[in-house]
C-alpha cells in the first residue's frame, strides 16, 4: 500500500488506533426519564419547529390587521365566542388527564396510566370535534378577504397540532393496552410533556383570532 | 469616470452623492480586501519558511498572547471601518432624500404595466394632465416627485444616471424623486423581474431644458390632427376598423382604448415596443406584423394585414407628430 | 452496499425516470409564435343539429388554446380589458346573459363561441369580425368556457387579484351545458 | 415500588482472541440489509448521508448544466440561443435547485456523516427520521425537476415575489410545484437539523464537554438551530402561496387586505438565515480543515466558535436588506444597514483567527488547504460587495441589477462550494479509503479559482454598468456585450473544472491509492477508525481528554465498553460534560421510513391539483407514523434496566 503526499512523522498513520477499553457501562440503564432520554429532546425540536410555525401564522395575521382600518373588515361578522371558549375549556381541563398518567407512567403504575389516557384521549377527540367547529364559529369563509384567510390560517395550524397529539395519545394508549413494556413509559411521559406544549401555544392564538377583533 | 450608462455616469444630485458613497465604499472595501490578502500571504510565506526548517507548529504561549493581540487590533480596526461606513452611509442617505424647500416641483404619475410604461403629468391645472407612454421628458433644474403604482405585478423605476431605483408594487403607493443638473438623453430599464418581456421593458428618458420642455408639453397636449390626403385617411381607417382600437388610443379619434399605451403622438417618440426598438418605418412593419418574433410573450398579436393597408397604416402614423 | 451497486441502482431508477418524463406537458405549453386556425375554420359552423335529410359531418375544429393554462388566463384578462364584464359581468349575466350557467343558446364548443363573438348575436352582442386577431379568439373561447367549469380544471385559472365576486374558475363545478333558446329564459317573476 | 430485574448475565467480557471477532459480530447487527431492499430499509447514517451527498450533487450537475446554458444565451446581446420562457425556467429552476435542492441539503448531509464519527458515537440520535428526511428530499427535488423537464417549471425567480407568483399571473401548475418543493425540503432540513441538535448533546463521546467539541461539529449545531427557526417562515409562506393558487385565500391579495409585502417579509426573514445556513458550515468545514493542515489546533478556538453563534443570532436581523427599495420607511431601512454591518464583525474574527491559525501552524498546501486560501479570497470579495449592497443609497443602485448575482456567487461559491471541495478532497479518503489525486486535484482547483473570478468579477462591472439581473437578452447598444462575453468563458473555465473534479472522483473510486485510516494526521475522532469506516463507526466509544481527541498522546485511546453487541445499542451521555448516562437501543432497519415520505409525498403532490389530496395524504401518513411508532417484535433474553425518576444521576 503506497502512501501519498509528504507525510512526516507526527502527521499520517496507516493503522486506526486501537482502542484500550478502561471503563464498563453495561451497568447504565436503559430506560430513563426527562431530557436525559433522546426522544425527549427530539420532542423539543419539533415543538421549536411548530411555535415557529405558529408564531409566522400569528405574525402574520397582526401584519394583515395593520392593512385594516375596521378589524374585522366592513360586512364580516365578529366570531363567535361560545364554542370556542368552550373548546378552550376542554383543551385545559384535558391536561388533568394528561398529568395524572404522566405521573401514573412515573411510578409505572401500568393500570392507572392506561385508565387516565383513555379520559385524556376522549377529551382530546372532543375537542378535536369542538375545533372542527370552531372554524364554523369564525363566520366567514376563508376566501372571503385577508382576515378570514389569516384567521383561518392560525386556526388550522393549531388545528394540526392538536390532532396530531391526539392521534399521537391515542396510539400510545394502544400500545400501553396491548402489552407493558417497561420503555414505553418514558414515552407516554413525553406525551403528556408535548400536550402539556400544545394546549400553552392554543392560549396567545386563541386571544389573537377571537379577542382580538373585539379589542381593536 | 464617467462610464456610460453606469451608475458613475451621473446627471443628478441624488446620483452623483450616492456615486460618491460607493467610490468611499468600494476603495474602503479594496483596501481591506488588500489587507487582509496581505496579511494572509505573509502567515502563508512565513508558516512555509517553519516547515522548511523542519520545526513543529508554534504553540508558544507568547506567540499565541501576540497573534490574540493581532486579531484583537484588526477586529477593532474592522469595526471602526464599519462604523465609519454606516455614519457615511447615513449622511448620504439624508442627502439624496426629497428636498423639503423644493420650488415649483413637477409631479409625475408612473404606471408599470406588464411590459410597459405608463407616464401622468400631474399639472397643477388639472386640465393639463398629460398621460403618455415609454418616454419621460422632465426639465432640467427642475426637482420632479415620482409617484410609483403599478397595474399588474412588481417592476421597478430606476434611472441609474438621476437616482436610485424604487419598487412599483401594486396596493401600495411609492414615491421618489428625481432631478436632471444637465440635458441628456438615457434609457432606463425595468430593475424588478415582472415576467417574459422583463427584459425589454425600457423607456427612453429625455433631460431638456425647461423652455424645450413646455413646447414639448404643449405639442404632446394637443390631439392628433385628422388625417388629409387619402392615403392617411385609408391609414386612419385601418386602425379605427381593424384589431388596432381595442387596446389603442389617439386622442382626436374614435380609438380610445387604454389596454395598450396610447399613440397619440407615436411618431415623436425615439423608440417603440417600450423603448426596445429604434422607431422607423421598417422597424414600426416589422413590430405591427409580428411582435412576438421581437418580444416573444408581449401581449400584443400578430395582425394580419395587407402590405397596402399596412403601408397606408405606417403614412398615417408617421403624421402622429 | 458497496458504491459501485448503488451506481448501478441510480443508473436504472434515472432511466426509468426519463422515460416517464418524455413528453412536454401540453397544459403548460406557452406558445407565442404560433399561428391558430383563422376565420374560415369557424364560419362554417352550424350552431344546431337539426338539419332536413341526412345530416351533414359536423364540422369541428379543434381549438389550440383548450385546456392550455396560458391562453386562458390571457383569454381572462381580454375579458375583462375589452370590456366583455360590461354585459356579462364575470359571467354572471346583466345585459347579455349570464356565462356560468349551463345554458348556451348558441352552442358551447369553442367554435361555437368563436362564431357568436365573431358573428355577434341579436338582443346585444356585438359583432367582432376583423377587430379580435385569431389567436385571441380562441383564447376567448377558452375562457368563457371555463367560466362555465368545461376547461380541465388543473390549466383553469385561480383567483386574480382583484375584488372576489364570484368563486373562481379552477374551483368551478363542471355541469353538462344544454341548450336553450334565448325565448324561454323563464320571466321575471318566475325566477327562483 | 421499582422494577429492578437483575440482568441474567454482565454483558459479555471483550472477546479474547481478538479486536477481529468482535468487528465480525458488530458489523453482524450493524449491517444493512441485503441488495436493494436493504438499500430501502438503510437506517444507518453513513449510507444515507452518503446518498444524499451524491443526490445533492447530481442537482448541482443539472443546475450547473442550467448555468451553462444560461450563460450561453447571454454570451451575445439579442441572442436567440434560449426563449425568455425557457430562460425564466432555467433561471429559476438554477436559483431552487441550487438554494434548496444543493446547498442546504449537502452541508445537512456531510453533517450527519461526519458529526457521528467525530463525536464519537455509532449512528445518528433518530435513524429511520433521518431516513424519512433523505427521501421526502428525494420525492422534492424529483418534483422540481420533473417539473422543468415537462415544461412546467417554475419561472417566477427563485424568490418567486407575489402578484407575479400570484394565482393572477402565472397561470398552471408551475408555481404550485414551486411551493410544493420547498414544503419538502424544508420537512427534511427541520428533520435533519434536529437529528443533529440531539446527536451532538445526547451522544458525545465521554469527556468531550462543550468546550472540547471541534469547531466543525459547533458550525453544524449552529447551522441547525438557525434551520429550525428559519425553515419554518418559508414553509407558512409557500403554503400560504399554494393556498392562494389552490383554494383563493386572499393573503397577498391586495384588494382584499391582502399585501404584497406580506410574502416579502416572511419569505426574507428565512432567506437571509438561509443563505447563512449555507454558509456557516462552510466556516466548519475551513476549520477542519486549516486545524489539520496547519498541524495545529484552530487559533481561538472560544473566539470562532462564539462567532459562528453571533453570525447565527444576528442573521435573524438583517432580512429588510432585500426590501431597500420598497416602500418602507427610511429610517427603518437603516438599522438594517446597521444590522448588516454589524455581522461583518464575527466574520471577520473567524476569517482573522484562521488566518493566525496559519501564521502559527506549519501549513502544508495540498488541495483541500488550497481550497481554504480560495475560499479566504473569494469569500472577502463577497463580503465586502456585500457591505455596498447593505448600505441603503448604494443599495438603491445596484440591488436587482447584476451585481446581485457577482455577489451572491463570491459569498456561495467562496463561502459554501469552495469549503466543500476542500472537505471532498480532505475526508474522500475517509469516505472511500482511497486518496484522490494531488496534481488533478490542484488542476482542478486553479480552473475553478480563475473560472469564478472570471464569471463573476464581470457581474459586479455589469452592475455598475446597469445592466438589471435575470434577463434573457439586452440591447446592442448598451455595450454589455464585452463583459457578458468574458463572463460566458468564465462559465466554461467552471464547467473545466467541475468536470476534471468528477474525473478525479471517477478515477480516485476506481485506482487511487489506499489511504489507510489517517492519511493526514487529523486531530478530529473520525481519524481513528478505519476508512471507510465500519458501519458500526467505533467497536468501544472512545474517551476524549483534550480539545484535539488524537493530538494529545499517541498511543491507545482509552475506550468504554460494555454496550451490548448482539443489538444495535449507543452510549447516551450528559449534555454539558458528556459523563455516561445511559444506554438507548437503535431500531434495526425498517421501510416505514420509506413509506412515511411516500404518504406524504401523495398527499403534498395530489394537493397540487386538487385540496382532497392533502386530507388523503394526511390520514396514509397518520397510519404510516402508527407503524412507526408500534413497537417492534421484542427480541430475545432482552432484559432493561429501569431507572426510576428520583434517581437521577447527573
Amino acid at each position: 500500500m503506497t502512501v501519498v503526499g509528504d507525510i512526516s512523522a507526527e502527521a499520517g498513520r496507516q493503522a486506526e488506533r486501537p482502542l484500550r477499553p478502561v471503563v464498563n457501562v453495561s451497568d447504565l440503564p436503559s430506560v430513563v426519564y426527562g431530557s436525559r432520554v433522546v426522544t425527549w429532546w427530539g420532542t423539543v425540536g419539533f415543538m421549536a419547529a411548530e411555535a415557529a410555525t405558529l408564531s409566522a401564522c400569528v405574525a402574520s395575521y397582526y401584519y394583515v390587521l395593520r392593512n385594516f382600518e375596521s378589524w374585522p373588515p366592513l360586512r364580516t361578522a365578529l366570531p363567535d365566542l361560545f364554542i370556542p371558549t368552550i373548546s378552550l375549556i376542554v383543551l385545559i381541563l384535558a391536561l388533568v388527564p394528561t398529568y395524572l398518567f404522566a405521573r401514573a407512567a412515573k411510578r409505572f403504575d401500568k393500570r392507572a396510566t392506561v385508565r387516565w389516557m383513555w379520559v385524556a384521549v376522549v377529551m382530546m377527540f372532543i375537542a378535536t370535534g369542538l375545533r372542527l367547529m370552531e372554524f364554523g364559529a369564525l363566520n366567514v369563509r376563508w376566501d372571503a378577504n385577508a382576515y378570514a384567510s389569516v384567521a383561518w390560517a392560525v386556526v388550522f395550524a393549531h388545528f394540526t397540532l392538536l390532532l396530531a397529539d391526539t392521534l399521537e395519545t391515542l396510539l400510545f394508549t394502544v400500545i400501553m393496552q396491548r402489552r407493558d413494556p417497561a420503555r414505553y413509559y418514558p414515552g407516554v411521559a413525553e406525551d403528556a410533556f408535548y400536550s402539556y406544549f400544545m394546549v400553552a401555544v392554543w392560549i396567545p392564538c386563541y386571544v389573537t383570532v377571537y379577542l382580538v377583533p373585539r379589542w381593536v | 469616470m464617467t462610464w456610460a450608462g453606469s451608475i458613475f455616469d451621473t446627471a443628478g444630485t441624488p446620483a452623483a452623492r450616492i456615486a460618491r458613497l460607493a467610490w468611499f465604499l468600494i476603495i474602503v472595501s479594496g483596501v481591506t480586501y488588500l489587507l487582509v490578502l496581505v496579511a494572509t500571504g505573509i502567515a502563508m510565506r512565513r508558516a512555509r519558511a517553519r516547515r522548511t526548517q523542519g520545526e513543529l507548529a508554534d504553540t508558544r504561549p507568547e506567540t499565541a498572547n501576540r497573534l490574540t493581540r493581532n486579531v484583537a487590533i484588526a477586529t477593532i480596526a474592522t469595526t471602526l471601518i464599519l462604523l465609519g461606513y454606516v455614519t457615511a452611509t447615513a449622511l448620504t442617505g439624508k442627502a439624496i432624500a426629497w428636498p423639503l424647500n423644493a420650488q415649483r416641483p413637477l409631479t409625475i404619475e408612473v404606471t408599470g404595466h406588464q411590459w410597459w410604461w405608463q407616464f401622468r403629468y400631474r399639472d397643477s391645472v388639472p386640465s393639463n394632465w398629460l398621460t403618455t407612454s415609454n418616454e419621460l421628458h422632465i426639465p432640467v433644474g427642475r426637482p420632479v416627485r415620482v409617484i410609483l403604482l403599478s397595474n399588474d405585478v412588481i417592476h421597478s423605476f430606476w434611472i441609474p444616471e438621476l437616482h436610485g431605483k424604487q419598487d412599483l408594487i401594486p396596493g401600495h403607493r411609492n414615491t421618489t424623486w428625481i432631478q436632471a443638473d444637465r440635458p441628456g438623453v438615457w434609457k432606463a430599464h425595468c430593475a424588478e423581474f415582472c415576467g417574459h418581456q422583463h427584459a425589454k421593458m425600457l423607456f427612453d428618458v429625455v433631460a431638456e431644458s425647461p423652455a424645450k420642455f413646455d413646447q414639448w408639453y404643449i405639442r404632446q397636449l394637443a390631439s392628433a390632427l385628422p388625417p388629409t390626403d387619402s392615403a392617411t385617411k385609408r391609414g386612419h381607417d385601418v386602425f379605427v376598423q381593424r384589431t388596432c382600437i381595442m387596446c389603442h388610443s389617439i386622442n382626436g379619434t374614435e380609438a380610445g382604448s387604454n389596454v395598450g399605451p396610447e399613440l397619440t403622438h407615436i411618431a415623436s417618440r425615439p423608440s417603440i415596443a417600450a423603448g426596445s426598438l429604434p422607431n422607423t418605418r421598417v422597424n414600426l412593419a416589422r413590430w405591427i406584423l409580428n411582435p412576438q418574433l421581437i418580444k416573444p410573450g408581449v401581449r400584443m398579436p400578430p395582425n394580419a394585414l395587407s402590405p397596402a393597408d399596412m403601408n397606408a397604416l405606417l403614412d398615417y402614423l408617421e403624421t402622429l407628430k | 452496499m458497496s458504491a459501485t451497486s448503488f451506481y448501478r441502482h441510480c443508473c436504472r431508477v434515472a432511466a426509468v425516470g426519463t422515460l416517464l418524463l418524455g413528453f412536454a406537458c401540453k397544459r403548460e405549453e406557452r406558445r407565442f409564435t404560433a399561428t391558430y386556425p383563422s376565420a374560415p375554420a369557424y364560419a362554417a359552423v352550424t350552431l344546431d343539429t337539426l338539419q332536413p335529410g341526412v345530416p351533414s359531418p359536423e364540422l369541428t375544429v379543434n381549438s389550440p388554446a383548450e385546456g392550455n393554462a396560458y391562453d386562458i388566463a390571457q383569454g381572462k384578462l381580454l375579458f375583462a380589458q375589452w370590456n366583455c364584464t360590461g354585459c356579462h359581468s364575470h359571467g354572471g349575466g346583466g345585459m347579455g346573459p349570464p356565462l356560468m350557467d349551463n345554458e348556451w343558446i348558441y352552442g358551447s364548443s369553442p367554435e361555437n363561441i368563436v362564431a357568436t363573438i365573431v358573428e355577434g348575436r341579436p338582443n346585444g352582442m356585438p359583432s367582432f369580425r376583423n377587430r379580435i386577431t385569431a389567436n385571441q379568439l380562441w383564447q376567448l373561447a377558452a375562457y368563457v368556457r371555463s367560466l362555465a367549469g368545461l376547461e380541465a380544471k388543473g390549466p383553469s385559472p385561480g383567483r386574480n387579484d382583484e375584488m372576489q365576486y364570484k368563486v373562481d374558475e379552477q374551483r368551478t363545478p363542471f355541469r353538462t351545458p344544454r341548450a336553450s333558446s334565448s325565448r324561454n329564459v323563464p320571466a321575471k317573476s318566475e325566477r327562483p | 415500588m421499582s422494577a429492578q430485574p437483575q440482568p441474567a448475565e454482565r454483558a459479555v467480557e471483550p472477546d479474547p482472541n481478538s479486536p477481529a471477532s468482535l468487528h465480525a459480530r458488530l458489523e453482524q447487527v450493524w449491517r444493512n440489509g441485503p441488495g436493494l431492499w436493504g438499500w430501502l430499509t438503510s437506517v444507518n447514517h453513513k449510507s444515507i448521508a452518503l446518498r444524499s451527498i451524491i443526490t445533492a450533487f447530481t442537482f448541482f450537475g443539472i443546475a450547473g448544466i442550467e448555468a451553462a446554458l444560461m450563460r450561453v444565451q447571454l454570451a451575445r446581446p439579442e441572442n436567440s440561443f434560449i426563449g425568455p420562457d425557457l430562460y425564466n425556467q432555467l433561471f429559476t429552476t438554477h436559483g431552487s435547485a441550487m438554494m434548496f435542492l444543493f446547498a442546504v441539503p449537502m452541508v445537512q448531509s456531510v453533517a450527519l456523516y461526519f458529526v457521528p464519527i467525530m463525536i464519537g458515537t455509532r449512528n445518528v440520535a433518530f435513524p429511520r427520521l433521518n431516513a424519512f428526511g433523505y427521501w421526502t428530499y428525494l420525492i422534492g427535488g424529483v418534483l422540481l425537476f420533473s417539473g422543468l423537464f415537462t415544461n412546467t417549471g417554475p419561472d417566477q425567480g427563485w424568490f418567486s415575489y407575489v402578484p407575479l407568483a400570484g394565482p393572477g399571473f402565472s397561470p398552471g401548475k408551475r408555481v404550485d410545484i414551486w411551493a410544493q418543493m420547498i414544503t419538502f425540503t424544508e420537512i427534511a432540513a427541520i428533520v435533519a437539523a434536529i437529528e443533529v441538535i440531539v446527536t451532538v448533546f445526547k451522544q458525545r463521546a465521554p469527556g468531550m464537554s462543550l468546550n472540547r467539541v471541534p469547531p466543525f461539529v459547533w458550525a453544524m449545531v449552529v447551522m441547525s438551530f438557525m434551520v429550525l427557526v428559519a425553515m419554518p417562515y418559508v414553509a407558512t409562506a409557500s403554503a400560504m402561496l399554494a393556498m392562494d393558487r389552490l383554494i383563493a385565500t386572499q393573503f397577498f391579495n391586495y384588494t382584499e387586505g391582502g399585501d404584497a409585502l406580506l410574502w416579502q417579509h416572511l419569505f426574507w426573514f428565512f432567506g437571509h438565515p438561509e443563505v447563512y445556513i449555507i454558509f456557516i458550515p462552510g466556516l466548519g468545514m475551513v476549520s477542519a480543515i486549516v486545524a489539520t493542515f496547519s498541524r495545529r489546533p484552530v487559533f481561538g478556538y472560544t473566539a470562532v466558535v462564539l462567532s459562528l453563534v453571533a453570525i447565527g443570532f444576528l442573521s435573524f436581523g438583517l432580512w429588510v436588506h432585500h426590501m431597500f427599495a420598497t416602500p418602507l420607511p427610511q429610517t427603518g431601512e437603516s438599522f438594517f444597514t446597521a444590522a448588516s454591518a454589524m455581522i461583518a464583525i464575527p466574520t471577520g474574527v473567524t476569517i482573522f483567527c484562521w488566518i493566525a491559525t496559519i501564521w502559527s501552524g506549519r501549513p502544508r498546501f495540498d488541495t483541500p488547504m488550497l481550497y481554504v486560501i480560495g475560499f479566504i479570497a473569494l469569500f472577502t470579495i463577497g463580503g465586502l460587495s456585500g457591505l455596498l449592497l447593505a448600505s441603503v443609497p448604494v443599495d438603491l443602485q445596484i440591488t436587482d441589477t447584476d451585481f446581485l448575482p457577482g455577489h451572491i456567487h463570491y459569498v456561495l461559491l467562496g463561502g459554501m462550494v469552495f469549503p466543500l471541495f476542500g472537505a471532498l478532497h480532505y475526508w474522500f479518503p475517509k469516505v472511500t479509503g482511497r486518496m484522490m489525486s494531488e496534481r488533478l486535484g490542484k488542476v482542478s482547483f486553479w480552473l475553478l479559482f480563475v473560472g469564478v473570478n472570471v464569471t463573476f468579477f464581470p457581474q459586479l462591472l455589469l452592475g455598475i454598468a446597469g445592466m438589471p439581473r435575470r434577463v434573457y437578452t439586452y440591447l446592442a447598444d448598451t455595450g454589455w456585450g464585452g463583459l457578458n462575453l468574458t463572463s460566458s468563458i468564465g462559465a466554461g473555465l467552471i464547467a473545466l473544472g467541475i468536470l476534471l473534479l468528477v474525473v478525479n472522483i471517477a478515477r480516485s473510486l476506481a485506482a487511487g491509492p489506499a489511504a489507510g485510516a489517517d492519511p493526514w494526521g487529523g486531530e478530529t475522532l473520525e481519524w481513528a477508525i478505519s476508512s471507510p469506516a465500519p458501519d458500526y463507526n467505533f467497536a468501544y466509544i472512545p474517551i476524549v481528554h483534550g480539545r484535539s481527541a488524537l493530538w494529545a498522546d499517541t498511543g491507545d485511546l482509552d475506550a468504554v465498553a460494555g454496550l451490548r453487541e448482539d443489538r444495535r445499542e449507543v452510549l447516551q451521555t450528559t449534555m454539558l460534560d458528556a459523563v455516561p448516562d445511559s444506554r438507548h437501543e437503535h431500531p434495526d432497519p425498517t421501510i416505514v421510513p420509506l413509506l412515511t415520505a411516500l404518504a406524504v409525498g401523495v398527499g403534498l403532490i395530489w394537493g397540487i391539483f386538487d385540496p382532497i389530496g392533502f386530507d388523503v395524504g394526511a390520514v396514509l401518513m397518520f397510519i404510516a407514523l402508527a407503524a412507526w411508532g408500534w413497537p417492534q417484535k421484542t427480541k430475545p433474553n432482552s432484559h432493561e434496566i429501569v431507572e426510576v425518576p428520583n434517581d437521577r444521576r447527573r
